[in-house]
């Protein structure tokens, strides 16, 4: 293989959890995007969608005078 | 820039930027990757005076980039969030927290590996490497903040608040932990840089530190969708809830 | 600045009524250092040499125990709101506060340190700078734990995350704290540190209100 | 206590937000020098957060509420007083000790107000040395409003200050109000208790019926 001198087990390891970290880091985000769109389209699916969601109309209040 | 930020502004925008840049982007830190891990363990001659442990470097120091970058995109964006009150500021700053977590703890770990060869121990008290140690730490404690406070508005401003106060607490622990290192260790027991790389080991250097700045970049936005997502996902669930409570007024 | 006293004072008048505050932190503070020989050995030597780092740690670790009730106890019982409408801007609120919390916690902290430094044989003669050292280094202790506190308002589990939040900031006090403890034991001349430990301190009791207070305003619900 | 106060309030086109929803948008009202303005409507309407806004102590998501008439460059939080349904009062503290605290604070360097007078309002002075956490729930509603007597201010902001109280210390509340108004002071509360005409103004923060939105 390689020839990485004495220190080879530290290169590897160092490469390895570079690897390890940045590839769980990886999965985690783009399961966590899958799934927020999964959650979505399910939603959405039922009908339950941004339109909908519009907030109903605020109440728009008036101050009457009630009292001289 | 400023047409990419206005037009970015508005979160539907972004998505649909997101969506058409996240394949090209993955396709380039991909190719990226491949050539710089080629060239980091195949091409790359050795150090003469640390020999193979260099290639520990085309990791260590394109991480190291990557991992403070991180921080000032979350002070920038925290900026944002309070000044300008952008509202995708606090998004960006939210997703950017754990990805900076993780090339941190990249950086602190190969660290490590490299100081066991080169200084016969796996940590020194360095004060590089401590004041990454403290980086890592305000990391940890943004994405605790974020996790502890349920209203989204209020930890983003929160969490901004802890940003900028971490950002301008930075300077000044680096400055002590510099001055600590000099009084209990004299002699500097590591140097790299200095000004006699081999160019040889720089353009495999470069490719590295593109790579990583790409995966950075990529991974943000995808986080930031996913953040998008989930926020809209939960207006959506308050709507059901506000629904099912109209349909049982209704019934009743 | 009528204002300022009335806030300070009943604060401190507070934390002698609801009591044991002041006790359990100066009780923690006994216990810690009172275990530590146990875990380093009774070398009287060694305890010496880590006495500045060790008392300077446990009165960290004594002063945020009380740091998640700067403002949570008015918080709770609608003061803060009444406190937010006074002639006082919220920064104002906020370092009155933080004032009052070094005041009730770290003074009684930093006398009760030179006691415990003879329990680790720290030399007789420098323990008049250390108490100095302590009482010049705690504001900043007091005023940064009040950022923590402003930014963990009602949330569950405060006190936790207030140590992690705010920890890491206390690096450069701890590290001027106990070199100018340390130089007072080894170079009693060289003491230029000291005034390093003075400017942190004031640097963090005119920024730590600003951020504390624009924490406070997010927590207003 | 019978400072004259000259203060008009007015709210523009005020807007709230409260998690993400929308309670009430295009909000405006003026009250002049004696008026008082009754808010009503159902819970989560928006009555506690409209005060609060007032208050200064929650954004606007829209609009301006200012206050005329004062010393410029007062902030229009320190004209008023805000009791809500905390009281803000400190059990360990006598009822003399938490009262005299309030009015040094809220007055800062002006004087005015007595504190001996206000404990009188409502007839808190036999137990005025006694710590404020032995008092009843009503005694510590009663303590809350003293503020309004120890520290004279002419914007008085009452969330549901009925609250616990007998219908005397109702009746003494209703007083009080009147009395603040022929001093010239404004107040805004809201109550399920008819105070009686004490009022000038009626605001009506109405949901929109449930049963009105069409089914899913």
């Amino acid at each position: 293989m390689l020839g990485l001198g004495p220190h080879a087990s530290f290169i590897i390891a160092a490469y390895a959890v570079a690897f390890v970290a940045l590839g769980a880091l990886t999965v985690a985000t783009v399961a966590d995007d899958r799934k927020q769109r999964r959650l979505l389209a399910d939603l959405e699916r039922r009908g339950i969608t941004r339109r909908s969601a519009k907030p109903r109309p605020a109440a728009t209040p008036t101050v009457t005078r009630t009292a001289p | 820039m400023t047409f990419s930020l206005t037009n970015l502004a508005n979160p539907t925008r972004f998505l649909n930027f997101a969506g058409t840049v996240i394949p090209w982007l993955a396709a380039l830190t991909v190719l990226l990757l491949g050539v710089g891990l080629y060239q980091a363990v195949f091409v790359a001659p050795t150090d003469y005076q640390q020999g193979e442990t260099v290639r520990i470097m085309y990791i260590h120091v394109p991480a190291a980039w990557v991992g403070m970058g991180c921080y000032a995109v979350i002070a920038i964006a925290a900026l944002g969030t309070l000044i300008w009150r952008h509202p995708l500021a606090d998004v960006a700053a939210k997703a950017a927290a754990p990805i900076g977590a993780a090339f941190t703890f990249v950086i602190l770990v190969t660290g490590s590996l490299w100081g066991k060869p080169m200084w016969g121990t796996y940590w020194v008290w360095d004060a590089r490497l401590t004041s990454l140690l403290v980086l890592f730490l305000l990391y940890l404690g943004l994405i605790a903040l974020w996790q502890s406070i349920e209203d989204p508005g209020r930890a983003g401003r929160a969490a901004a608040i802890l940003a900028l106060v971490g950002a301008v607490n930075l300077p000044i622990i680096k400055f002590s932990v510099d001055w600590w290192n000099t009084l209990h260790q004299p002699a500097s027991v590591f140097r790299t840089g200095g000004s006699t790389i081999d160019p040889a080991l720089l353009t495999p250097l470069f490719v590295m530190g593109g790579a990583f700045l790409a995966l950075f970049v990529l991974l943000h936005l995808i986080a930031m969708r996913a953040e998008i997502l989930r926020r809209r996902v939960r207006v959506l669930q308050q709507t059901q809830v506000q629904q099912a409570q109209i349909a049982q007024a209704a019934r009743a | 600045m009528k204002a300022v006293l009335a806030l300070v004072r009943r604060d401190i008048a507070l934390s002698f009524r609801e009591g044991g505050a002041i006790g359990v932190a100066l009780g923690f503070y006994l216990v810690v250092v009172a275990i530590a020989p146990f875990g380093l050995g009774p070398d009287l030597n060694l305890l010496a040499r880590v006495a500045p780092g060790l008392l300077w740690i446990a009165l960290l670790l004594a002063a945020l125990l009380s740091a998640d009730r700067i403002f949570h106890n008015d918080y709770e019982d609608g003061s803060l709101d009444v406190l937010a409408m006074g002639p006082l801007p919220l920064a104002g609120v906020a370092a009155s506060k933080s004032l009052a919390h070094w005041v009730t916690t770290c003074v009684p902290l930093a006398l009760l340190a030179p006691v415990l430094g003879l329990l680790l044989n720290f030399p007789i003669h420098t323990i008049p700078l250390l108490v100095l050292a302590m009482l010049a280094g705690t504001p900043a202790v007091s005023f940064i734990a009040g950022i923590g506190a402003s930014l963990t308002l009602g949330l569950r589990r405060s006190g936790l995350l207030i140590a992690l939040l705010v920890l890491p900031l206390y690096v450069p006090v701890l590290i001027f704290g106990v070199s100018t403890i340390s130089a007072a034991v080894t170079d009693p001349v060289r003491l230029g540190r000291r005034f390093m430990l003075c400017a942190i301190s004031l640097a963090s009791m005119v920024l730590a209100p600003l951020a504390a207070a624009a924490a406070l305003r997010t927590g207003f619900r | 206590m019978n400072t004259p106060f000259t203060v008009t309030l007015e709210a523009r086109g005020v807007a709230c937000d409260r998690g993400g929803r929308r309670l009430f948008e295009d909000l405006s009202f003026a009250l002049a020098p004696g008026e008082a303005l009754l808010v009503q409507g159902p819970n989560g309407t928006g009555k506690t957060s409209l005060m609060r806004q007032i208050a200064g102590l929650l954004p606007l998501a829209a609009g301006e509420i200012s206050a005329k008439g004062a010393e410029a460059g007062t902030p229009t939080a320190e004209l008023c007083h805000y009791v809500g349904h905390l009281n803000g009062v400190k059990t360990s503290l006598s009822v003399r000790e938490n009262l005299t605290f309030w009015a040094d604070y809220l007055r800062g360097d002006a004087t005015g107000g007595d504190v001996n007078a206000a404990l009188g309002v409502f007839g808190l002075a036999p137990i005025a040395d006694i710590a404020a956490g032995l008092l009843s729930a009503g005694q510590k509603r009663k303590l809350a409003l003293l503020r309004l007597f120890a520290c004279p201010r002419p914007i008085w902001l009452l969330d549901e200050p009925s609250v616990s109280l007998d219908v005397a210390s109702v009746e003494r509340l209703r007083q009080a109000i009147t009395g603040h108004r022929e001093a010239g002071g404004i107040a805004i509360v809201s109550t399920h208790v008819p105070l009686g005409e004490a009022f000038t103004h009626t605001l009506d923060l109405h949901a929109l019926d449930m049963a009105e939105e069409p089914a899913p």
